[in-house]
C-alpha cells in the first residue's frame, strides 16, 4: 500500500485509535440507538483494531452516578436514564398494555423456569394456559421459541429475551430477584408426582414431561 | 399433618363460613389450585408446615357448598374434589402393606410442594413487576437516530470470466453435431426473407396463416414464434408498401395481399 | 400539592436540588424526549427553584469534547452525536456477487460484436436473452445503448462503455482477444491447448493480469 505512514511518522492507517477515542465512538453509538448494540455490532462499526468491550467498560464507569446510564442487556449494551428520574418523564412514558394475572405468572414461569413447556407452566399453574396468553407475550416479544425438547413429543419450549430483559432492567436472566433464594428452596425444580413413573426408574431426564396428569392420576 | 390424621372432625364451622366466601367469586380463581392456595392461607403457616387434610376437607366442604347453592363448577373443580377425597382416606387409613402405590403423605406432600411453588411463582411475579419498568421508571433514547445501513451490491467479473464465457458460447459449434436451442425460434428475419419473394404472388386475399413456414404448425410453440415472426415481417412490408393487410374483426383472420397500384 | 412553606423562604421540603442533582435531571429529560426541549419545559418538569439554564450549561461543558454533545435548536436543546462521529452512523454492507453466466456471455457477445442487437445476442448465445440480465448490465454501466440498426424494425443497439473497460483494465474492446488467442492461452473449457501453454507456468492465479500480453500477440 502507498499510504501506510502517516506524516508524524508514528502510525499507520490501521491502526486502531487511541482508546480515549474509541469510548467517544462507543458513546455515540450507544447513545444514538434506542436498541441494545452488541460488542460485535459496536466493533463493524468502529475503525479496525479496536476494542469495543474495553471503551464501554471505561464509558459505564464514566457514567455511574449520572442521568443517565451505561447498561448491559443479555449481550448487548445500551444507555439508559437513571431509575431514580423516572418522574422527569411522565411525558415520555409509553401505556404499557395491562398484563392478565395470567400473563404475569405465565411471563415469570417462563423466566424463572426456562426453557420451559406449556405443559410445565399449566403444571406449575394448574390450569390450562390460554392460548391468547402465549400469544401476547410472544407478540410483546418477551418471550421466545427455545429448543424443542428433546422427550416424547418433542414438545417447544419457551425462554424470555433480550427485549425483556431490557424492559426489566435485567443484565441477565441468571440476575431475576430471588432466583438463587428459589433454587436453593428446590422450588425450581421438576419434581414428578409420586407413583408417577410410568416409564422407568432410570429416566430421570423425561420425567419433567409427565407430570400433566396428576389430577388424572388415579 | 400427623396431628390431624384422627381428629375427624366433621368440617368446622369456620370451614364452612369460608367456603361459603369462597362461593362467592368463585370466577374469580384460576382453577382448583387456586382455590386450594387460598384455603391455606386461613391455616396461617409456613406452606411446608400444611395440614393437607385440613385443606382438603375445606376444599370438598367448598365443592359442597357449591353444589348445595346449584352453583355450576367446573369439571376439573370435581377431578380435584375426588381426587382429594381419595387423599384423604388414605391419609385417614392405615397404609396397606400390599399396596404399591404412593403414600398418602408422598401424595400430600406432593400437593403441598405444588402449592408452595405456585406461591413462589406469584410472589416472583410481584417482584418482577414492582421493578424499575422500561418506560415507566427508565428510559431508552427519544430521539433515537438513523444509524442507516447501507447495503451495495457490487458484482464481480474478471476478464477472464469474460473471455471464458465468449469463448465457451463461440466454440459450442465445434463440439457439437446440432444445434438444437432455436429449434422452435423463427426470426423475423427469417419471415422476411422468406415473405419477400411469396408476396409478389398474392394479388387476392390470403390468410397469413398460409405464409407459415412448412412443418411449423404442428408444434404450437413453433408455431407461435413462426406465427409472430411473419405478422411481424408482414407488418413491415405493408410500412415499405409492398403489401397490404386487413382483419374483418378481432381474432378473425389476418389476411395479407400484394399492394395493387404502384 | 401544598407548597405553602416556600412564602417564608425557608422551605426544606421544596428547595431546590443541588445543582449537580439538576445536572442530572436535564441529562435524563434531554436523553429520553423525542424533540428537543426548552428550558421553561424543563423547569416545568424540574423541581420548583430549579435553574434549568445553569445545569443545561453545566451539562453542556461536561459534553465537550465527548462522543455526544448539547447543543442548542433553535430555542431548545437537544443531545447530539459529535458531527466527526457521524460516519459511525452509517452501517456499511458491501456485498459482492458473481455476475451470472447469462449476464458475463452477453457481456462478452456485447463487448466482441458491438454494436450489437439483441437478436444477435440471442443469435450467438442460441437462447433468448431475458430483460433482466440486459437491465443489469444497463445499470452496471457496463453497456449502454448504441445507434439503432438500419435495419427493419430500426432495431437498438448495445455498446460497452468506457467504465466498462476501466473495470476490466482495456484500452479498447477490440483489444479482446480472438478466438485463437483465447484457444492459444488456454482460455477455452474443456479444450486444454495441445502445447505448452504461452505465458503462465501453471500460475492460473495471475492470468487475468497476464492477459494485456495476449493482446499484443497478435
Amino acid at each position: 500500500m502507498t499510504d501506510a505512514p502517516k506524516e508524524d511518522g508514528t502510525g499507520t492507517l490501521f491502526e486502531a485509535p487511541p482508546l480515549a477515542e474509541q469510548e467517544r465512538m462507543v458513546e455515540a453509538v450507544l447513545f444514538a440507538s434506542a436498541e441494545p448494540v452488541t460488542i460485535a455490532d459496536l466493533e463493524v462499526r468502529m475503525p479496525h483494531g479496536s476494542d469495543a468491550a474495553q471503551a464501554v467498560e471505561v464509558l459505564q464507569k464514566r457514567y455511574e452516578g449520572r442521568g443517565v446510564r451505561v447498561v448491559k442487556v443479555g449481550e448487548a449494551w445500551a444507555i439508559r436514564t437513571a431509575p431514580d428520574l423516572g418522574f422527569l418523564m411522565q411525558k415520555e412514558t409509553v401505556e404499557t398494555r395491562k398484563l392478565s394475572r395470567a400473563a404475569i405468572e405465565t411471563l415469570a414461569i417462563v423466566a424463572y423456569h426456562q426453557p420451559c413447556t406449556r405443559a410445565e407452566i399449566e403444571e406449575i399453574r394448574g390450569v390450562s394456559v390460554s392460548r391468547g396468553t402465549i400469544d401476547q407475550l410472544l407478540e410483546m416479544e418477551w418471550i421466545r421459541l427455545g429448543r424443542r425438547r428433546m422427550t416424547p413429543g418433542r414438545p417447544v419450549t419457551f425462554v424470555v429475551t433480550p427485549q425483556f430483559l431490557d424492559h426489566f432492567g435485567l443484565e441477565n436472566a441468571r440476575d431475576l430477584p430471588g432466583l438463587k433464594e428459589l433454587r436453593a428452596a428446590g422450588l425450581l425444580e421438576n419434581r414428578p408426582p409420586p407413583g408417577a413413573m410410568p416409564i422407568g426408574e432410570g429416566s430421570d431426564d423425561e420425567a419433567d414431561e409427565d407430570q400433566t396428569e396428576l389430577f388424572e392420576e388415579e | 399433618m400427623n396431628d390431624n390424621l384422627f381428629s375427624e372432625d366433621p368440617v368446622s364451622v369456620a370451614d364452612r363460613l369460608a367456603a361459603e366466601a369462597l362461593i362467592v367469586d368463585v370466577d374469580g380463581f384460576e382453577g382448583p389450585l387456586d382455590v386450594l392456595l387460598t384455603l391455606s392461607r386461613t391455616q396461617k403457616v409456613d406452606l411446608r408446615k400444611i395440614s393437607v387434610l385440613a385443606l382438603a376437607q375445606q376444599y370438598l366442604a367448598f365443592v359442597e357448598k357449591a353444589r348445595a347453592l346449584r352453583i355450576e363448577l367446573a369439571a376439573d373443580y370435581l377431578v380435584m374434589a375426588a381426587w382429594l377425597a381419595f387423599l384423604k382416606s388414605r391419609l385417614l387409613l392405615p397404609p396397606d402393606p400390599d399396596d404399591e402405590g404412593p403414600s398418602g403423605e408422598e401424595l400430600a406432600a406432593h400437593l403441598a410442594f405444588q402449592l408452595e411453588r405456585l406461591q413462589a411463582m406469584r410472589d416472583a411475579a410481584a417482584r418482577l413487576m414492582a421493578r424499575d419498568q422500561l418506560g415507566r421508571d427508565f428510559f431508552r433514547r427519544g430521539q433515537g437516530e438513523d444509524v442507516t445501513r447501507i447495503r451495495t451490491v457490487t458484482y464481480s467479473a474478471t476478464l477472464l470470466d469474460l473471455m471464458q464465457g465468449y469463448a465457451r458460447i463461440r466454440t459450442r459449434d465445434e463440439f457439437r453435431p446440432f444445434v438444437m436451442d432455436r429449434d422452435a425460434v423463427f426470426t423475423m428475419e427469417q419471415a422476411l426473407e422468406r415473405m419477400r419473394p411469396l408476396i409478389g404472388f398474392a394479388g387476392t386475399w390470403t390468410d397469413m396463416e398460409t405464409y407459415l413456414p412448412e412443418g411449423w404448425d404442428a408444434d404450437p410453440v413453433r408455431k407461435r414464434s413462426a406465427t409472430a415472426a411473419t405478422f411481424a415481417a408482414s407488418l413491415e412490408l405493408v410500412k415499405e408498401g409492398h403489401m397490404e393487410m386487413k382483419q374483418s374483426e378481432s381474432f378473425a383472420p389476418i389476411q395479407l395481399r400484394k399492394r395493387t397500384e404502384t
